[in-house]
């Protein structure tokens, strides 16, 4: 995927946009976190915006942050760092490969006899 | 039928060149009522102007048309030319034929073409012209002024200065506003009260200012030049004219339990109070929520020891009205409530204050007597942080705080910060900042001195967790550029709250029908040229209420809006735009659709008699427009479903008689 | 009154101290908690992904399923009822997840589409807005007098506000009104409303510890002698992961003694 | 459905004095083009466009009529452009409503420093109404078949 | 139903607490009800109906009514009450001098459906449970009221009368889910052509006679604007078929936020036209951008087209929405 679009799709998955943040760094301020994880919640929103995506998906900030929402709590500009972590996690586990599936895909596989915990759970490997 | 006089103008070669301005003065001359038509190569010039009134004169002409440049650029030329003529100058039209034809077209026909058009519209409604007389409305050479801050006081004193009477109407006991609970002021860090109760005094002593202390406005009617305002006189159960400011009744005053709100609830005072020392009146008020007296009848400690027998338990609300020319709007601010902002514990630790209550702790007339203690254990805090932008810049969608920036905090938390330091040199600073703003004269280098002079820590970051843990505050935060997770144990921290416009404001700004934003603070008629003035005619704007101001932008706004207050004061008449609503009593069926879209609330209802059949009289209910107060916009006229309401020199036959000529 | 209830995994193995006080406490409270049938895990983890579909599923069908109860859906668990609240905000705010989940359940399960619009509240909530806690005091017949107890929130109950919409998630009240409902006094502390680190207790011991132990010292040090909570998942790390842990209970067992029927 | 060949709309274009206005001597004054067929009238605000006035053009033969004012809450008078929105929008609804085109009606709103807007807008406009072709049906709403 | 509003009548009148009372009389036909002044509890006795066809708007009367000496009662159905508010809240009705007897209502008839369902020669009409009985010359015939009910009250918005003194009967409730926007959103769903075929092949048989516009409780202008020489449309000399051609857009417009969708506009028009349709357009757009508003329904609320907010949706929006096709 090009840098322009990965933005876009972590932009679009996280339903934020870092593009609000006013780099005030309340959110790092706020994490528990903040020493476990090689890159901080801050950097993760300006190096999304970067299309520094690469680095953040092979960071262990992506599994040390504790989804806690501190951050998307008291963030004033409405960026909510959690979630642009979230979305940079959710399409690095789907970029490995780890599943072949995308809930857009879903009506494409229905057929009769698949048993719905099949999808369920097949959906389910990626997220957590 | 008029007779019409039509004058081309070639504006040089600007409409000459893409227009035949021959043929279009030949066309035009057969249109009907048209008894003259020529062209000119500059008809603006002083000789084409010459002979549009020569042949206004010579050929007795009721109406012209001018076919050049914009009406945005010489309408007003053109209708003084024709008035010095003795012709009414509303009996002139043009048509745009250089903006809207010859620059805009290359090809001559076509352009001669649209040209004679326009023309032929411009006649079409000149047809229709009536001569319109600007009405004259007399104005009261008084002026109101609400709000007694640094604001209210010197546009005040401005006003009165040129031999004006004004008003003060201010809702507290004192004027002072929020000037008088600072300490120091930036950048020269003069003492607040020293330059502000010099000029409370002033107005205090001048025969030309009236203080209406403890008042609010109740009612506002009428329209520039002749404002009628009710004012309600608030009962503070003490005759102003007899108190004579001992304070005694306070000595005695056995309730001293009430949060003394001047000095933002860090003390206390007695239920009859004199906000502080330097009030203006100084005059004692019973606060009627705490008084034993008012409550439950049993005290008049106060009453038995006022030598002046001042006191009087039973007196009531009053209410005053008064005419006023202008009325200026100076309702100031206040910090937000920090309640959510809870992440810093405001709510859970006194330790935790906003600037202003700071502000009170460091001041010498404050609580702690101007000796920096924390007020949960007055002792000496070693360790302060200070977080700027609380509230302020905020995203709408986060819920909570402001959109915009609040302007005043980074320099008074400089302030703070180097006064801190100056005072006491053992205690450590921290302040978090995202931007430090300092724009202004001298703003910069009192901040760098706070930085190089006094080491004031400033870090890039911001405070995202205050514990209070053991009397300490555990600070957690993160520093930017260190691109680390910093915690401090702090004694104090001291939060730059976001400032808002004074709650009082949005119900005033309905009773003026004076608009404001989305933040409530009031809108300017022009964001750039008109600064001071709403839009809204002879209600004027001063101080924080149209925006964050510091204390030099404060007074000059209030200085501006003095002199536009003066300006309209000197005159003793206004001429009004004649170009207003009329409504047709005939036709009004007085539904009050008109009103409910009027943004200036220039139309009321009258019951008028009518002749009924049978020499019957009927009364009705019909629409009067305020020529003094409709702007002209046309909104009425559009809700009016009979047409009775009309526009003058935009009137629907006229519009209708420009749609014809176009699309014949 | 009768809820609807949504017990949850945890609750039906880890956590059954968490589920058996909390039903005993209603009973007694003169409440019916009508488990729905056939609940299946919530997911444990709300999906924040918005494309994520499938892990919105069996929160919808509970939802759903308390719909067409007609009553209110009750959690107990902080988890689940994270997980079904925001979903619930997802059905009603976000048209796009509404459809997909809709388009699903409508394809392979035929079911009626639902559109966020049925209530789910957690128990707490119930004890403050259904109850009321004067009423729940009045009720009390074993008050805990002279307990000093710290409320520990954590962050699944309170975040995010704008979705969660229990309380202020800066400072909140609930829990403490809670204890001093039971005759307790609550104790404030800084921590209440941190996190605990429970998400990475499996990965990564140390952090977690470390959170905890930043979490019970601060309880301590304000004067706490037991910490409450409603989240299995805090209350095994609290426990477990600190170095010196505090005592800490789930509210409910504190409730049902309360009310006598512990 | 008859288009004349060489067929040049009438349109007309009704500009409020403060903002549209001056934005139509903008682009004369930057030498911007448009066609010549769209004349222009001239009102204090857009709330003074009574729907009548825009019924009157299209009897009278214009095939398009469009509305230009303040941006929304840049109303010279604070709200007109308010009143002009859902005036225009529920005519223009009607109008669609009854059959008639809806692309000879449009509001845009364009500002005094946007002469270039104006110009794009209005080439826009007539190539759009051009398109149509001739405006028969509010002519002849009531005409016997 | 008869009975008692006549017996309400009389006492009103006897006990003095009205001095004249507004009802029906009969016309030439017994269907044919217009509204009528009685003074006299005579005659009351003499010429007061009220029946299936008694369904003309009261309201509208009230204007002229109100403006005289003393006080007036009047019967109000429920669809009539909404245009008295409106009308209050457009301080053309003196409510001082008005004494308002509230009436439920179940529905009023159609003459011309009567006949169509085959019943001729008719000369007397009464109700028998959900049947309307007609005495013929060819004898007694009955229908089911349904067949014969006008088209707004099959749609009927609401049973509720909004303002009274009194009520005879018990007050019904608000129907919001009556249907009365489906005949609208049918034509939305045609393309432009249908649309304009539909609505040239009715407009054109108008007559202008009028009738419409004298009904209408919204049309009370003192003097209408078609009438007004300053309103620029008014020019009859100078032939102009400006006002034939948009006659009823414009009487629609004018209305539009202050019609209560009381139907009175299609209940006379001698050509059948379904004038109803423009009204309630204006209606179905004003609640779908603006939020639901019924005119006349409270004192206090602003009609939308005399209202705004900061974020209404363009004009544009009529581009995209519905009946694009």
């Amino acid at each position: 995927m090009k840098t322009e679009d990965m933005i876009k799709e972590i932009t679009r998955i996280s339903g934020g946009n870092p593009a609000k943040c006013m780099k005030c760094g309340k959110c790092s301020g706020a994490c528990p976190a903040y020493d476990e994880m090689d890159y901080h919640p801050h950097q993760f929103v300006n190096m999304v915006l970067d299309g520094r995506i690469e680095e953040l998906a092979n960071s262990k900030g992506i599994i040390n942050c504790l989804s806690c929402f501190a951050c998307l709590e008291r963030c004033p500009r409405s960026v909510e760092p959690a979630r642009i972590i979230e979305a940079v996690r959710v399409v690095t586990l789907r970029e490995q490969g780890k599943n072949h599936l995308k809930p857009d895909g879903i009506p494409a596989i229905l057929d009769d006899d698949l048993p719905q915990q099949a999808i369920t759970s097949a959906l389910r490997k990626y997220a957590k | 039928m008029q007779r019409i006089g039509v004058f081309v103008c070639w504006c040089g070669s600007n409409i000459a060149a893409t227009v035949d301005v021959q043929a279009v003065a030949d066309a035009l001359a057969k249109e009907p009522g048209v008894v003259f038509a020529t062209n000119y190569q500059y008809m603006c010039s002083q000789t084409g102007q010459d002979m549009i009134q020569e042949k206004i004169k010579e050929l007795g002409l009721t109406g012209v048309v001018i076919c050049s440049c914009s009406p945005r650029m010489h309408e007003a030329t053109f209708r003084r030319t024709c008035e010095k003529a003795g012709l009414n100058p509303y009996m002139v039209e043009i048509a745009n034929i250089r903006e809207q034809v010859s620059w805009v077209h290359k090809d001559k026909a076509v352009g001669t073409e649209k040209a004679i058009i326009l023309g032929r519209a411009a006649i079409a409604k000149v047809q229709l012209n009536t001569p319109l007389i600007a009405g004259e409305s007399p104005v009261t050479k008084r002026a109101l002024v609400i709000g007694g801050g640094i604001a209210g006081i010197q546009t005040a004193l401005d006003i009165a200065d040129a031999g004006f009477p004004v008003d003060i109407v201010e809702t507290k006991p004192t004027i002072g506003g929020k000037m008088a609970q600072l300490d120091k002021t930036f950048p020269t860090l003069d003492c607040a009260a020293c330059i502000l109760t010099p000029k409370m005094v002033d107005a205090g002593q001048n025969d030309n200012i009236r203080i209406l202390s403890y008042s609010e406005v109740e009612e506002v009617k009428g329209f520039v030049g002749n404002f009628e305002v009710k004012i309600r006189r608030k009962a503070r159960y003490v005759k102003e004219d007899l108190c004579t400011g001992c304070g005694l009744c306070m000595e005695k005053c056995p309730q001293k339990k009430v949060p003394n709100e001047f000095n933002m609830g860090l003390d206390n005072r007695t239920a009859i109070y004199i906000p502080f020392a330097q009030a203006v009146p100084k005059v004692a008020t019973i606060d009627a929520n705490y008084c034993l007296m008012l409550k439950n009848g049993k005290c008049g400690l106060c009453s038995r020891n006022c030598t002046a027998g001042a006191i009087d338990y039973k007196q009531q609300d009053e209410f005053i009205e008064e005419k006023y020319g202008a009325i200026v709007v100076a309702t100031g601010f206040n910090p937000i409530s920090l309640d959510k902002f809870d992440e810093f514990a405001y709510s859970k630790s006194p330790d935790v204050v906003s600037s202003l209550e700071f502000e009170r702790l460091m001041n010498a007339a404050g609580p702690t007597g101007g000796t920096l203690l924390r007020p949960s254990d007055r002792t000496h805090p070693h360790t302060i942080v200070f977080v700027q932008c609380v509230g302020s810049r905020c995203d709408a969608s986060a819920e909570k705080g402001k959109e915009y920036c609040s302007k005043i905090c980074c320099m008074y938390t400089a302030k703070h910060a180097m006064l801190t330091r100056e005072k006491y040199p053992d205690t450590e600073v921290y302040v978090f900042y995202i931007d430090v703003r300092t724009p202004g004269k001298s703003f910069d280098e009192f901040y760098r001195r706070a930085v190089e002079q006094y080491n004031v820590h400033y870090i890039k970051g911001m405070v995202g967790k205050v514990v209070p843990e053991g009397g300490k505050l555990k600070v957690q935060a993160s520093d930017l550029l260190d691109n680390r997770q910093i915690h401090i144990d702090a004694d104090m921290v001291v939060l730059a709250a976001a400032i808002e416009p004074d709650k009082s404001a949005r119900p005033l700004a309905t009773k003026l029908t004076a608009s404001m934003d989305t933040n409530d603070f009031f809108t300017e008629a022009h964001p750039k040229l008109r600064p001071v003035e709403s839009p809204t005619a002879g209600v004027f704007l001063s101080g924080t209420c149209q925006g964050p101001k510091d204390i030099p932008e404060t007074v000059a706004q209030a200085g501006a809006a003095a002199s536009k207050v003066i300006g309209l004061l000197v005159k003793d008449k206004l001429i009004g735009n004649p170009c207003v609503a009329k409504p047709n009593e005939l036709m009004c069926n007085g539904c009050s659709s008109c009103e409910k879209v009027c943004p200036y609330g220039a139309i009321t209802y009258e019951d008028k008699p009518f002749r009924g059949p049978n020499r019957t009289t009927l009364i009705r209910r019909v629409a009067c427009v305020n020529p003094a107060v409709c702007q002209g916009c046309g909104a009425c006229t559009v809700a009016c479903p009979s047409g009775a309401m009309d526009l003058q020199g935009f009137s629907n036959r006229q519009i209708m008689a420009e749609v014809d000529a176009i699309c014949k | 009154m009768k809820f609807s209830y949504y017990p949850g995994c945890t609750l039906s193995a880890k956590a059954k101290d968490l589920d058996e006080y909390g039903r005993k406490a209603a009973e007694a409270l003169g409440i019916t908690l009508e488990e729905l049938p056939e609940w299946q895990c919530c997911g444990a983890v709300y999906p924040n992904a918005t494309d994520e579909i499938a892990t919105r599923l069996s929160s919808v069908r509970a939802l759903s399923n308390a719909k067409k109860a007609g009553m209110p859906l009750v959690t107990l668990c902080s988890a689940c009822h994270h997980v079904i609240k925001r979903v619930n905000h997802d059905m009603l705010n976000n048209v796009d997840i509404r459809e997909k989940v809709n388009t699903y359940l409508g394809t392979m399960e035929g079911a009626e589409p639902y559109e966020g619009d049925w209530q789910v509240i957690h128990y707490l909530e119930m004890l403050r807005d259904c109850v009321g806690f004067d009423e729940l005091k009045a009720k009390v017949v074993n008050p805990l007098k002279g307990k000093k107890i710290g409320a520990y929130y954590g962050c699944l109950l309170l975040r995010p506000g704008k979705e969660m919409q229990m309380d202020d998630p800066e400072n909140p009240t609930i829990l403490e009104d809670f204890i001093r409902a039971i005759g307790a006094e609550p104790v404030y502390y800084g921590m209440r409303n941190e996190c605990c680190g429970g998400y990475i207790t499996v990965e990564d011991k140390a952090q977690a510890k470390k959170r905890v132990n930043a979490i019970t010292d601060n309880a301590r040090n304000s004067g706490a002698e037991m910490l409450i909570t409603a989240c299995p998942l805090c209350h095994y790390n609290l426990q477990k992961n600190a170095d010196e842990p505090i005592q800490t209970v789930y509210f409910t067992e504190l409730l049902a003694e309360a009310l006598g029927v512990k | 459905m008859q288009v004349k060949e060489n067929f040049t709309p009438t349109i007309v274009a009704f500009c409020c004095n403060w903002c549209s206005y001056a934005g139509a001597d903008l682009s004369g004054n930057n030498r911007l083009e448009y066609p010549a067929n769209v004349k222009i009238i001239r009102i204090p605000c857009s709330c003074r466009l009574n729907p009548m006035f825009i019924l009157r053009a299209f009897q009278r033969g214009a095939d398009g009529v469009i509305l230009c004012g303040c941006h929304p809450g840049d109303c010279h008078y604070t709200t007109g452009n308010y009143y002009a929105r859902r005036r225009m929008t529920l005519l223009f609804s009607m109008l669609d409503y009854l059959g008639i085109e809806k692309e000879r009606t449009r509001v845009e709103w364009v500002s005094a420093a946007e002469g270039a807007k104006f110009a794009q807008t209005m080439n826009e406009f007539v190539e759009a109404v051009t398109a149509l072709g001739e405006n028969k049906r509010l002519e002849d709403l009531r005409c016997k078949q | 139903m008869q009975a008692v509003i006549k017996k309400k009548a009389k006492e009103l009148l006897e006990c003095g607490t009205v001095d004249r009372v507004l009802g029906w009389k009969a016309g030439e036909f017994f269907y044919d009800l217009t509204p009528a002044v009685f003074t006299t509890p005579e005659e009351i006795d003499k010429d007061f109906v009220f029946s299936v066809f008694s369904g003309a708007n009261m309201s509208k009367y009230l204007i002229e009514e109100t403006k005289k000496e003393g006080k007036v009662a009047a019967f109000i159905k429920p669809c009539d009450s909404y245009s008295l508010v409106q009308l209050q809240k457009e301080h053309r009705i003196k409510r001082e001098n008005c004494y308002i007897v509230g009436i439920a209502c179940d529905g009023m008839c159609d003459m011309g459906l009567v006949r169509e369902a085959g019943i001729k020669g008719a000369t007397a009409v009464s109700e028998k449970d959900d049947k309307l009985v007609l005495e013929t010359i060819y004898g007694e015939k009955e229908m089911p009221k349904e067949k014969a009910l006008l088209e707004r009250c099959v749609h009927c918005k609401s049973k509720k009368v909004v303002d009274f003194d009194e009520m005879i009967g018990e007050n019904g409730e608000e129907n919001p889910d009556c249907g009365r926007f489906d005949e609208v959103e049918r034509l939305e769903a045609m393309t432009p052509d249908e649309r304009f075929a539909f609505w040239r092949s009715q407009l054109s048989r108008c007559i202008r006679c009028n009738a419409c516009r004298n009904v209408c409780p919204a049309c009370s202008c003192e003097k209408c604007v078609f009438d007004n020489p300053d309103s620029g449309i008014a020019q009859k000399a100078a032939a102009s078929d400006f006002e034939e051609n948009n006659f009823h857009i414009i009487r629609a417009y004018h209305v539009a936020g202050r019609c209560t969708d009381c139907g009175e506009c299609s209940r006379v028009c001698p050509q059948n036209i379904p004038l109803h349709l423009l009204n309630r357009k204006f209606i179905k757009d004003m609640n779908e951008l603006y939020g639901f508003y019924q005119a006349g329904a409270d004192f206090e609320t602003k009609p939308p087209i005399m209202n705004y907010t900061t974020n209404d949706a363009e004009p544009s929006v009529v581009y995209q929405r519905g009946g694009s096709k």
